[in-house]
């Protein structure tokens, strides 16, 4: 969709020149220029520490660069805090998911800007029924009031994106939106996307999945370790180049086959490792049985709020449960303790990272040990060297991007940050690794690493169970695929079954 | 009988089994009777007697306190009594009283925290013709209006008598360091003014060269002892506002190495048997009585008040004191 | 409106700043001591020194079990009426000698750990309330058991511990320098420290990470209070008597102070321990200073309120939001 | 359109009315155990359930619930307020001094000043960063010594003498003190300010996650400086009634009375943490430590010491209670 306005190149809105912005130890940004321009939709691409959120993070007022300077229209603008941004028409989500949980859906989307009624008091009745027609739009049925705490990660993140587009900006950032969304809201997320570029506003898109990339933006900006290597139109950059300079290698060796890097799983036919049997908890899962095998992955399919997440805490001790249990290789698990899950050799990666995963205020090797410590202490008394054995081991093999192990976790991009937490669960040596939502927000690079370790992790006879939002994956990864619908077993998916088409067909199936 | 008057103090010999009961000075200030406060009769054995303490019953002087009215009202017979502790919260106390008289009380004992503040309780047993008999700190007031009579001892004499015996037992030539009670607190100031008029008239050759707060605690007396001790190495007596940080300042003299009642002599104010004891073990140079057993003495007041005798509406104690001549007899009727 | 930005930053003044920030403590107590060393009498003498640490143990002590408390996101309040339980139960005790004495009033004061790390671990209950309870019945209890009377404490063993020294250090220095050691070795070196922090900085994070959480709470909790009896115990000996009514009054608000000006957040995820050490020196230092120099209470008061902000204000900026 | 159905359709529904449910026991368990209290007190002491008995758990209550009001403003956002105790102190002999210009002189006179006194401490707080608790505890020291130094070193007591100024505080309507009317009008107003002003919701995006609220571009620095000046000029305001009542500027009332009002308002449901609560929980909290109190009076003869474990032990007991209510909602 050409725009018969753009003859010549429309306007800038918003600019940075020669932005740099240092953290103790690293240079996140180093002499950044970009140029958005009315109307532009422009991916920010770059592998996992490029330095995407921290240039969103100065573009914003979050973070005050130390040098360079951001124009607004044509004109100097400092932003010393996300407030002037937003006043100046900058609105932002950012990457991790920055709501309030305790307040409502209702209240989260018009916190600062409540409709008041006739005395200045907040019409709470206006803006319920706001909140429930904004969300209607992007296909999103939920009790407005509810906290928003109680919601699956992909509805808050659903809450956040109507927030960010409702507030009227001529610039809409969105750093990762689609990393917790299920395919059905990425589309409903392309149509508002859409919306907002027919009414010129511009767009800057971050993700690391190629094809939404190609399927929203027109230009491209890439960076690589905090500089821009690349800067034009996206269309006709063919996406092996476009890894290629992400990761500054050549075309040649970025070229390979297939979607994702797993290689054809195949079925176990040993003896299952673990069975789980009528898994209940009342409101969030009924009755669900499932037993792996030593070498499988298994994956779990279902639509946002299946219980698929659940399943995997159930399974982990993380939730208690009403009724069933799970068994290790015959052995009784106690339910409900995570300790006593670890202990038989479950492990589970929490799909909401931050809030579940990493511990902020410790460094990387801390976190990379944490439920790894006793078996690498003395007597109670930790060992450096036992410790960094694991921990090098980790960084080189997961390429986790640190300045050094003692870098506070929190300081660590995104991906960085999930790869720390695959990292944790490794070190266990566990019997069965359950997944969730394993490659999230993490670079394409690192994410073909994190697929091929899966694969190897299931080579070397570990029990896997995968969730994932993207079809592709679980279709690809897991040798069988387990439909969950409303919390319960809706079918399981074997052999050639395990195709894309059958899959989403399973999910359609039951829907009325 | 009628109040004991006259004699200074019981006699030493026979009292030194005993707990000593008050003794209060005469009558020579207004009096109150029933018909001046419009009140009316009752019979004590019938009567609802209720008590409010002011501070916890923690240290010697308030469990003395509250046990002898406790026990007295027992001896009298009264009908029922009742207690409250305010726990050293006035708004507390004002709240207590009110729960007194809602429960019923026909007379109350008040222990008041403050010399100020207890106005609303006041009017409460005003409006109910409830006589108030104050102890051991006087309320401004007026009384045998806004209640019938005060009984207690005076704190500015306390600190005069604490100030004559450091006098006398230094020979009027000392460096002197005060340790004073809580911040705020009545009965300080009292003390402080009392003793500090008392050298500035008496004493040329004394000079106090610190005065610190202690609060009326043992551990606090003693650390703030040492400290000053270390920057005034010349302190040759402490004057403690109570017993307690008496006590603080005697270990904390025994820890630099000088011999407490020797090198540095200590006063104070309270009369506790702890403190007494030191007196005659050597070291320990003279307490101040402040007497806490108001019992026998208050009852018989709202006895005499009830038979229709006029009550002095200031019943001032004669506390008596302890020096190293009379301690080792007297240390009976420590408290 | 929107002005020019450019705001170029001298590396070199953050690193000043830097190091303002770290050793913000440090620097006060310096400072302090300097001007002692102008204007205080006899300010450095050994003697004076010894007496500035033989006061400052109880605080310490009592703050280094809040320093591990306050690592996991909790306070405990409830430390000077554990100090008081202390204090009350030597006298029924102390005929059995120094030994069984401590044990028992460390006991005690285990037992009201427990107390409150059943109910902050295992019940949920928010610590400021729960040892807040424990504050106000703890010290009543204390009275009950010592029948609401002062005791003097005559045990030559006990007093020893109060008062005596080998070469030249008080033991109840010697006894809180170890407790420094072993407290700084249990945060820095042992597989609970590092627990103990994880809980602190994500609670939720520790507990899927299959840390036992709740008895990691339950066991701070439990340490926080025997060391607050260990300083009811040197307290009592340093006095010569048990003073349950007064003892470690108003002690908590010391030792948080001492915990925070130390460097470690109240909110948790961090420990620091000789931080700890220095904040409640430097505590002592402004007290020592101020009595020193006569200073009438209201306006010691409002300079110590003074000091203390400015100790902190130095090292402020790390526990900002980013 | 594509549609996302409701995860799961009635359960949702259920699920929702449940965590209302729990989440009303969450800010009505202090009131289900003050009921509780009542109906023990009635049926126990026959003086306990009569109109002047309650009247005066009123007053008394009066004064904590102002200041409970502000404190609870300041929790919402995650911070804490030890100075409340020494500002009451400081309200008071301020509205005594004040008292001689007057009603006017007795009120604005504390109220500016404590006001500016909570704006200090908000400015250190929510400006210079630094944490509430030691500012505020800096607060508690640095005031009380501000009014030793205003009233000589406490050795005087300011009187009030002013006839309106008395009546404020000790003239009654219908049996009832006026400072329990005036605590009434702050409850009322700072509830509708709390639940429907804009400024409310920010409190409760402050507190529910500081970072969100400055990433959303909600004034948290604005934020936080207000409420502590709420609760500056809340414990002034208490502190002046509390002196027009007592008739008398008294330098050494308020002390430990940060305590009272934090138990008051944690035991009303308000997260300590933040982001939840409202002031209905706390009145129902104060209450609740009133009616302790005053049941521990009806007694009689408990001393001291055994009315301290035993208000203790009821405050632990009732936290306990109040936690396990609020924690159904928990998943
Ligand atoms: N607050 C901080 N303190 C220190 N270092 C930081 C901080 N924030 C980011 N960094 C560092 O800056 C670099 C860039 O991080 P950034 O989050 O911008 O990466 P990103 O491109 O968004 O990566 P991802 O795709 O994984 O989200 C990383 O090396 C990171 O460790
Ligand atoms: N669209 C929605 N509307 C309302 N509630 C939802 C929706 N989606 C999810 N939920 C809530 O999420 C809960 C289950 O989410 P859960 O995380 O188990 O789903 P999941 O299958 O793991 O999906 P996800 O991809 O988000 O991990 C449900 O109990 C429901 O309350
Ligand atoms: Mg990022
Ligand atoms: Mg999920």
């Amino acid at each position: 969709m050409s725009d018969a306005r753009t003859s010549g190149l429309e306007a800038p809105v918003l600019e940075a020149r020669g932005v740099t912005k240092r953290f103790a130890g690293v240079t996140a940004l180093s002499g950044v220029d970009l140029v958005l321009r009315a109307g532009e939709s422009m991916a920010l691409m770059g592998e996992n520490g490029a330095g995407k959120s921290t240039l969103i993070k100065v573009l914003t007022g979050v973070h005050q660069p130390e040098e360079g300077q951001l124009l607004l229209a044509g004109s100097p603008a400092t932003f010393a805090r996300p407030l002037d941004a937003q006043k100046a028409g900058v609105s932002t989500i950012y990457q991790e998911v920055n709501l309030v949980p305790l307040m409502s859906v209702a209240q989260n989307i018009y916190l600062g800007r409540e409709p008041r009624g006739r005395v200045g008091l907040i019409d709470f009745r206006r803006m319920y029924a706001d909140a429930r027609a904004l969300l209607a739009e992007y296909g999103i049925q939920v009790d407005v009031r509810r906290p928003l705490r109680t919601l699956a990660l992909g509805v808050q993140q659903m809450v956040a994106l109507a927030r960010a587009v409702s507030i009227n900006a001529n610039v809409v950032i969105m750093d990762e939106p689609t990393s917790s969304l299920e395919a059905r809201e990425v589309e409903t997320l392309f149509r508002v996307i859409g919306l907002l570029r027919e009414r010129g506003i511009a767009i800057i898109y971050v993700s690391h999945r190629m094809d939404e990339i190609y399927r929203v933006c027109d230009t491209v900006t890439v960076l690589r370790d905090g500089r821009v290597v690349h800067v034009g139109s996206l269309g006709d950059l063919p996406r092996v180049e476009l890894v290629s300079m992400m990761l500054g290698r050549s075309v040649e060796k970025v070229e390979r086959g297939g979607v994702t890097a797993f290689r054809a799983a195949n079925e176990s036919d040993a003896p299952p490792v673990l069975v789980a049997t009528d898994l209940s908890r009342k409101h969030q899962i009924d009755g669900i049985s499932l037993s792996i095998r030593p070498g499988e992955v298994v994956g779990l399919g279902g639509l946002l709020g299946s219980g698929r997440s659940e399943t995997l805490k159930g399974l982990s001790g993380v939730m208690q449960l009403d009724r069933g249990g799970v068994t290790i290789d015959g052995k009784n698990v106690r339910s409900g303790s995570v300790p006593a899950a670890i202990r038989a050799g479950i492990v589970m990666l929490p799909e909401d990272r931050k809030a579940e995963g990493i511990v902020p205020n410790l460094s990387v090797r801390d976190n990379i040990v944490l439920a790894a410590l006793p078996k690498l202490s003395r007597a109670g008394f930790t060992s450096r060297r036992k410790q960094d054995a694991v921990v090098d081991v980790f960084i080189k093999r997961l390429h986790i991007k640190v300045s050094s192990p003692d870098q506070l976790v929190s300081e660590l991009s995104g991906g960085n940050q999930q790869k720390v937490m695959i990292a944790r669960w490794l070190a266990m040596t566990p019997k069965v690794l359950l997944l969730d939502e394993p490659t999230r927000g993490i670079d394409v690079g690192a994410k073909a690493e994190v697929q091929s370790l899966i694969d190897e992790l299931a080579h070397e006879g570990l029990a896997i169970v995968l969730v994932s939002s993207e079809v592709e994956e679980v279709v690809e990864g897991s040798a069988r695929v387990i439909v969950l619908r409303d919390g319960s077993i809706e079918t399981e998916l074997r052999g050639d079954q395990v195709d894309e088409g059958a899959l989403l067909a399973a999910l359609a199936g039951g829907a009325s | 009988g009628c109040t004991n008057t006259g004699t200074t103090a019981p006699s030493s010999g026979t009292a030194a089994a005993t707990d000593a009961a008050q003794t209060a000075a005469p009558v020579t200030g207004p009096t109150c009777s029933l018909a001046d406060y419009k009140g009316d009769k009752i019979d004590l054995t019938q009567a609802t007697v209720g008590f409010s303490q002011s501070e916890k019953e923690d240290n010697p002087f308030r469990i003395a306190e509250t046990q002898s009215i406790t026990d007295e009202a027992a001896k009298v017979g009264v009908k029922k009594f009742i207690k409250t502790n305010a726990q050293s919260t006035l708004s507390k106390q004002i709240s207590d009283i009110n729960d007194l008289i809602a429960q019923g009380a026909q007379i109350l004992i008040v222990a008041p925290l403050n010399s100020d503040g207890l106005e609303p309780a006041l009017a409460a047993a005003r409006a109910k013709n409830i006589p108030v008999i104050t102890i051991d700190r006087k309320l401004n007031a007026t009384a045998c209006t806004d209640y019938v009579s005060f009984l207690g001892s005076n704190f500015v004499e306390q600190g005069k008598r604490a100030a004559d015996q450091l006098i006398a037992g230094t020979g009027g030539t000392a460096k002197v360091a005060v340790l004073l009670g809580s911040s705020g607190n009545g009965v300080t100031t009292d003390r402080t003014s009392g003793f500090l008029d008392e050298i500035a008239a008496k004493g040329p050759n004394i000079t106090v060269v610190a005065q610190q707060t202690g609060d009326f605690a043992r551990d606090k007396g003693q650390s703030v002892t040492e400290q000053l001790l270390q920057s005034n190495p010349d302190i040759t007596a402490i004057y403690a506002e109570n017993d307690e940080m008496g006590l603080g300042a005697q270990a904390a003299i025994i820890s630099a190495g000088k011999t407490p009642g020797k090198d540095i002599q200590i006063y104070s104010v309270d009369g506790t048997k702890n403190a007494v004891e030191q007196i005659v073990a050597g070291a320990y140079n003279g307490v101040i009585e402040s007497n806490p057993r108001f019992g026998p003495l208050a009852f018989q007041t709202i006895q005499d008040f009830m038979d229709g005798t006029a009550v002095g509406q200031d019943v001032i104690i004669q506390d008596s004191e302890y020096d190293p001549s009379n301690a080792a007899a007297k240390v009976g009727s420590a408290f | 409106m929107t002005q020019a930005t450019v705001s170029l930053r001298v590396p070199s003044r953050s690193a000043v700043l830097g190091v303002f920030q770290k050793y913000g403590v440090y620097i006060a107590i310096v400072l302090l001591l300097l001007y002692n060393l102008f204007f205080t009498p006899n300010f450095f003498a050994i003697d004076n020194f010894r007496t500035q640490f033989v006061q400052v143990v109880p605080v310490l002590i009592v703050a280094l079990g809040m320093a591990l408390v306050i690592g996991t996101e909790g306070i405990d309040l409830s430390v000077g009426a554990v100090m008081a339980l202390a204090a009350a139960v030597i006298p029924l005790y102390v005929g059995y000698g120094l030994v069984p004495t401590l044990l028992i009033a460390i006991g005690v004061g285990a037992v009201i750990g427990a107390l409150n790390g059943s109910m902050v671990a295992f019940i949920g209950v928010q610590p400021i309330v729960a040892t807040l309870a424990v504050m106000v019945a703890g010290r009543g209890l204390a009275l009950l058991i010592a029948n609401e009377q002062l005791k003097s404490v005559t045990s030559p063993d006990v007093l020893a511990l109060g008062r005596d020294s080998v070469l030249g250090i008080p033991y109840s220095v010697l006894i809180a320098a170890v407790l420094v050691g072993v407290v700084a070795i249990l945060v820095n070196r042992t597989t609970f420290g590092k627990q103990l922090i994880a809980i602190g900085g994500s609670r939720r994070a520790a507990e899927l990470a299959g840390l036992p959480v709740k008895r990691i709470l339950l066991i701070v909790y439990v340490l926080c209070a025997a060391l607050a009896a260990v300083a009811g115990v040197i307290g009592t000996a340093r006095l010569g008597a048990s003073v349950p009514s007064t003892l470690g009054n108003l002690i908590e608000l010391s030792a948080i102070t001492a915990v925070v000006v130390g460097g470690t957040p109240l909110s948790g995820g961090q420990v620091k321990v000789l931080g700890t050490l220095a904040g409640a020196v430097l505590l002592q230092f402004i007290s020592a200073t101020l009595i020193k120099h006569n200073v009438p209470d209201a306006y010691s008061q409002i300079a110590q309120a003074i000091i203390i902000l400015v100790a902190v204000y130095i090292q402020r900026g790390k526990a900002r939001v980013r | 359109m594509t549609t996302l159905e409701p995860a799961a359709g009635p359960t949702t529904d259920r699920q929702a009315a449940r965590e209302r449910v729990a989440g009303l026991l969450q800010s009505y368990g202090a009131a289900i155990v003050l009921v509780i209290l009542l109906v023990v007190g009635a049926v126990g002491f026959p003086t306990f359930a009569t109109p002047g008995n309650f009247s005066n758990i009123l007053t008394q209550s009066s004064f904590l619930l102002i200041v409970g009001a502000g404190m609870t403003f300041v929790i919402l956002t995650g911070g804490i307020d030890l100075s409340v105790g020494s500002v009451f102190a400081l309200g008071g002999v301020l509205a005594a001094y004040g008292s001689t210009f007057g009603l006017l002189g007795a009120l604005v006179f504390p109220l500016v000043v404590c006001g500016a006194i909570g704006a200090l401490q908000g400015f250190l707080i929510a400006h210079a960063g630094m944490a509430p608790f030691i500012v505020t505890l800096a607060g508690l020291l640095g005031v009380r010594g501000l009014v030793l130094a205003t009233t000589d070193g406490g050795s005087t007591t300011p009187l009030i003498t002013d006839p309106v100024v008395v009546a404020l505080g000790q003239g009654e309507v219908l049996g009832i003190h006026w400072p329990v009317f005036i605590a009434v009008v702050v409850i009322v107003v700072g509830s509708v300010l709390l639940a429907r002003t804009r400024g409310g919701q920010s409190i409760y995006a402050v507190g529910g996650s500081e970072s969100a609220s400055t990433l959303m571009g909600l004034p948290v620095a604005r934020v936080k400086f207000t409420v502590y000046v709420v609760s500056g000029v809340c414990a002034g305001l208490a502190g002046a009634l509390n002196a027009a009542y007592s008739s008398s500027g008294v330098p050494t009332v308020g002390v430990g009375l940060e305590l009272n009002a934090i138990s008051a308002v944690v035991i009303g449901g308000t997260l300590l943490v933040g982001g939840r609560g409202n002031l209905i929980g706390t009145v129902a909290g104060v209450l609740l430590l009133s009616v302790i109190q005053n049941l521990i009076n009806q007694v009689g003869t408990l001393s001291s010491s055994v009315q301290a474990v035993v208000s203790g032990a009821f405050l632990a007991i009732v936290v306990i209670i109040q936690t396990v209510l609020s924690r159904t909602q928990r998943l």
